[in-house]
């Protein structure tokens, strides 16, 4: 019997949702499973199948996992900590604005609804610099290539992302335009993806795999990176075994802040 | 005319040549492993129903709480599919008779055109939006740009595939007549095709208000967009409000055609 | 063969020179060989069985198909050459009467006929008659009351009758002024008196302005009384080409045995 | 039939009815305002040129580091987009004749079957995902449905037009003949619209090939997921490979099929 | 009106009651208060002038066009009142040949002809020549010979001529074996040998098998020598109903001017 792995919205790590071999063998081979892997590219369908049985593990952003815990009760198997994962407000070097609270009745993009890295985060840095964004601000939800575009155009005053789209938008650009950018604001560190683990699944293959993760970490990281040009993405990766749900709360704060209460409700209140 | 000699039953079936029989044993071959391939279970997807009615419960009954902002995206969604749809439509008729195999002015444009129009249905949204975000900006006129390309790729094909099944007779006519091309087209190409053609004019407009998501990513709002965000954040009741008006938006806009379409196909000219 | 010793001469309305056609896919070819010429202002029926391949040899005649071998001369014009503008004057000088008729379904009857003007006015205002000059809409009525049908002007042309409609491809026959006229069976679903009509009106138009007229007939008497020759296409040939006076419907019938 | 009365000439327009008037300058207003709304600027368009052009040569050359693995995705997504598409043509086909306005056996069915399929029309493909992940999980059978949907939504509209477009002598000489209904559908509308129904069933296919960023949706990975994710990742030179592998495909397709169509059209039953 | 007046007594095998046909849109109707029985096996020639609705009548008689009044008889079943099964059943032992013919262009003539055996044999292996019954294909080109035409019969349908096609048109009606044959100007097409042939044919089917025949037609010798009477549509109604041997062709004449 083969347990179901599926992996959704990690930003950073789209490599895996199709280099996912290595990894997959990897993981079998630590923790004597077979593994369905099934990288997924909407974290809608993911949590949907998590809900309903069809689907053993999950591995996910901490967005996920806070809806994931609204919408049913799953599990934290481990944590996976990236070094650098942090959200930014960028502008152009050009721009008037320096401070972030002059954003005020400017345009700003971000990233889809419910992306940690570039929408929620961002937010989050408006509200903590007193801004209320959904009233003081103009939000563009878009893909952030096409904020970037409309950044250089002129259309958007700022954008907000994470900070290794920056570095990717940066390598694109010309050399002597790479410099044309500003960062405003930057986050401190987002919440940890984490693996999750459907309530179905039995204790003993949960423990079965978080041994085994434990053990092997730094063979799995490995593994992640086959990938060739991006192995230098994920260096400092790590596995986490004590991630509690108030970590979450942070996350949860921001959903608060980016108009949907619904996601904010913290356990245990 | 009158050969009197007995005359024998043609055979049932023309023996296929060997090539053709190849071809064909090869389709049922590379089907039946796609198939085997596709995983179908019928009866997992019948234990699996009550799971969907579960899903189609949570969008009952579809939310009104944001009903006003709903139906005001829904308008702006029709006005620019309108555009994009009728620019579209108006540049697909040329294209459409350039590549069709009768009225083509050369083999060689038709292959091209041909081409040309798959490639433009090739090309997803997203590329298209970035191409036009980078040259005008985000906001509805890249939007609209978007569409007309959807339109061309689509639309052009459909015309030029009336265009080649209008009944030869009535066009070779106007030919001997010693009618230009342009007259023949249309005199007889035109009205003889234009329920087809109108049809699938309105079908591009359906399709066009349906595919609006591209409207959201370009920052010009519209329907698509809070589609979207709706059921990232598991808002299924409100998705459903959006289904339901888009649906009944399209059940309106084919009950005013079919109406304007029956008075103009009856027009004597 | 030079085009030189094929040129027709002076008053030779069409010249057919070694017309052959075979279908793609057929054992005999439709007819093979098949020459003559026609000098202006003759009337010509054609007989022949049923796909004895009258139609056919019409059809090559102004390229509407393409011959296998052969050449066709209009005049001084070898069809054959031809191509685009070249091609559509040679064509428009001749006013062509399908066996099915042809007509555009969904347009009115009016601006069906109002069609064969085209071949002297390359206006887009002959498209509809709703932006047709008003002297080439009456003249398409003029065309129409030849064939007695001005009355249903407005009607679709989807929705004549079979008679009728072979009428309005008449008439649109006819607005072209044609020098020539092919006519493939052009009465056959006419009402005897209509037939009648139609076929004195191509008489006269071929004795006072000396119209060049080729038509193809099943009613023998028709081809005896309003034609100055007969062509008979059988066994894959011409195997008859008479002056008509020499013949009678009776003697005719043979063809068909 | 001879009335020999002076006939006058028909008038050049018939009058419109007052409704028909109004309605048409309601849509002439609508499209003005649409029009303007959309904030069309051809100049800004024509300026823009450059930075499209910039865009594109992103996307040159084509990256070749991930060819292999891509053809395998393409390979995929064409054997589910087949069986999709085969599947969705067999359910479309009674649809279509249920729906057509000829040969419904009632009104009634009619209108329920139309506003059935517009209806699985409307609804998004992450819809469906969603519906056939609850029922049966990530994976390709989950996905195949998807696609089976998509065709459906598609295939039965246009099989029905079709249909109803199909000259009305050789069915009413059938049923003349006292045929059932069955039979005259067989007998005679088949045969005749069978070249429009290769083309929209082809069509279908192409469709089913380019919309398989559902495949991904659904975690049956595809070439959708991964044009999705070198997009994500910014990377158009791997997104250029992956369009151009579909077009060439696409290409492939036509070909392949256009053959088989004149060879099938010729035959003689 | 009650039934039992209008039914009709034994040996009428159509009877046509006050039928009227007015198309939408018509200032005139195409004709009204028709009234007329044909006895079993009797030959009935329908003439009138180009759209003087005969085409119409025998649709309206078949109810493939609705009338907008009266009421039609086959034997002892009112069509008016009849649908699916039941209609099917009293239109399947007519054999009814179209003015426009109406095959079916993308199959073959085989397979044409054999589609009207459908009239008596409700299976599937009556759609496609391929896959039919020996003695049903064997008959179908039987069919075909009765016409001269047996040696066409792999050939497609939309590459016939005209007389050709037309011809298939009556095998197809003569595969029905019908009691009544409705004849829509079956000879029009054909050359003067094959449409005396073929007016033979039916001749002698009601001679031997008293299949009642009611035939439009132009040919007005035809309607004088293979008809026992003679109907005649005109200004808008019935306005000839005579038996054939008491009129000439030259008085027939009369009916056109
Ligand atoms: N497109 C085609 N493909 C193959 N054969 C064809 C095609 N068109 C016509 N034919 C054949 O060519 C022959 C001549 O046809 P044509 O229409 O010229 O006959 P016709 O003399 O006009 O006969 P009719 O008196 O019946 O009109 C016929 O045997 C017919 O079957
Ligand atoms: N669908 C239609 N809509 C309107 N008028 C029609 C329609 N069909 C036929 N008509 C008209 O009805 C009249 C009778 O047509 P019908 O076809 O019955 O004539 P017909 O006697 O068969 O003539 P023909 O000898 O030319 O075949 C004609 O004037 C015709 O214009
Ligand atoms: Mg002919
Ligand atoms: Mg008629």
């Amino acid at each position: 019997q083969n347990i179901k792995l599926a992996v959704t919205d990690l930003v950073g790590l789209e490599e895996l949702q199709r280099e996912f071999e290595p990894f997959k063998k990897e993981l079998e081979r630590v923790t004597g499973l077979g593994i369905d892997f099934l990288p997924v590219t909407n974290r809608t369908a993911a949590l949907e199948a998590l809900r309903f049985k069809k689907v053993d593990f999950l591995l996910a952003g901490p967005a996920e996992y806070v809806v994931m815990q609204k919408r049913a009760n799953a599990k934290v198997v481990v944590g996976l900590y990236r070094p650098n994962y942090y959200s930014l407000v960028v502008v152009k070097a050009d721009s008037p604005i320096f401070l972030i609270q002059e954003l005020k009745g400017q345009r700003i993009g971000v990233g889809s609804v419910g992306s940690t890295s570039r929408h929620l985060g961002p937010i989050q840095l408006l509200a903590s610099a007193g801004l209320e964004p959904l009233k003081d601000t103009q939000i563009t939800h878009t893909n952030l290539r096409l904020a970037w575009e409309g950044l250089k155009k002129g259309d958007l005053q700022a954008v907000g992302m994470g900070r290794s789209d920056l570095e990717g938008f940066l390598a694109q650009e010309p050399k002597d335009q790479q410099n044309a950018y500003r960062v405003l604001a930057r986050s401190g560190d987002l919440p940890n993806d984490l693996l999750m683990v459907g309530e179905h699944v039995p204790q003993q293959t949960l423990e079965q795999m978080r041994k085994a993760i434990v053990d092997h970490s730094a063979s799995l990281i490995a593994s992640i990176a086959q990938g060739g040009d991006y192995v230098k993405r994920y260096q400092g990766m790590r596995f986490l075994m004590s991630i509690a749900d108030k970590d979450y709360n942070l996350v949860r704060t921001m959903y608060r802040t980016a108009g949907y209460p619904e996601y904010s409700e913290f356990i245990g209140n | 005319m009158t050969e009197k000699s007995p005359v024998n039953l043609p055979a049932r079936f023309e023996r296929p040549s060997p090539g053709s029989l190849l071809a064909f044993l090869a389709f049922v071959a590379l089907l039946a492993w796609s198939i085997s391939a596709a995983g179908i279970s019928v009866s997992e997807l019948l234990t699996g129903l009550p799971n969907m009615a579960k899903i189609a419960s949570e969008m009952m009954p579809p939310a009104t709480d944001r009903l006003q902002p709903m139906m005001y995206s829904v308008w702006v969604t029709f006005q620019m599919a309108l555009v994009g749809t009728v620019i579209g439509i108006g540049i697909s008729l040329p294209l459409a008779v350039l590549m069709s195999r009768n009225y083509t002015p050369h083999q060689v444009v038709r292959a091209f055109i041909r081409s040309l129009v798959s490639f433009i249905r090739t090309i997803p949204d997203l590329a298209w939006a970035l191409f036009f975000v980078a040259s005008v900006g985000l906001g509805p006129f890249a939007g609209t740009l978007t569409l007309v390309m959807d339109t061309i790729g689509f639309c052009a094909r459909f015309f030029a595939e009336s265009i080649e099944e209008v009944e030869e007779g009535p066009p070779e006519a106007l030919a001997a007549i010693g009618a230009s091309k342009l007259s023949v087209i249309l005199c007889a190409i035109l009205p003889m095709s234009m329920p087809s053609l109108i049809n699938t004019g309105l079908f591009a407009l359906e399709k066009a208000v349906r595919s609006s998501v591209v409207l959201g990513l370009v920052g010009a709002g519209g329907i698509g967009a809070e589609l979207a965000t709706s059921m990232e954040l598991f808002r299924f009741d409100q998705a459903a409000t959006i289904i339901l008006m888009i649906f009944l938006l399209v059940l309106g806009v084919e009950k005013v055609s079919s109406r304007a379409r029956t008075s103009l196909l009856k027009k004597r000219q | 063969m030079s085009v030189s010793i094929n040129h027709p001469g002076e008053g030779v309305a069409l010249r057919v020179h070694g017309l052959s056609k075979c279908f793609a896919g057929a054992t005999h070819p439709v007819w093979s060989d098949v020459s003559f010429d026609i000098p202006q202002g003759q009337r010509v029926a054609i007989i022949g069985g049923n796909g004895a391949g009258k139609s056919t040899l019409l059809r090559c005649c102004m390229r509407l198909i393409e011959p296998d071998t052969g050449e066709v001369y209009f005049g001084n014009h070898n069809i054959s050459g031809l191509r685009g503008q070249a091609l559509s004057r040679v064509r428009s000088r001749v006013g062509f009467i399908f066996q099915k008729h042809n007509l555009v379904n969904r347009l009115s009857v009016l601006t069906n006929v109002l069609h064969g003007g085209m071949a002297w006015a390359r206006t887009p205002r002959m498209w509809f008659q709703g932006i047709a000059a008003c002297e080439h809409r009456e003249y398409a009525l003029h065309c129409l009351e030849q064939v007695k049908l001005a009355h249903l002007s407005k009607q679709l042309a989807g929705e004549l009758s079979g008679g009728q409609s072979q009428r309005v491809a008449i008439a649109r026959a006819l607005m072209q002024k044609p020098d020539m006229i092919f006519a493939d069976e052009p009465v056959a679903s006419l009402d005897p008196q209509a037939g009648e009509d139609v076929m004195q009106v191509f008489s006269n138009l071929a004795h006072t302005q000396s119209l060049t007229l080729v038509f193809v007939t099943h009613h023998l008497e028709h081809a005896v009384r309003y034609a100055d020759r007969v062509l008979g296409l059988q066994n894959f040939g011409l195997s008859l080409d008479a002056a008509s006076h020499s013949l009678s419907a009776s003697q005719l019938r043979g063809m068909y045995d």
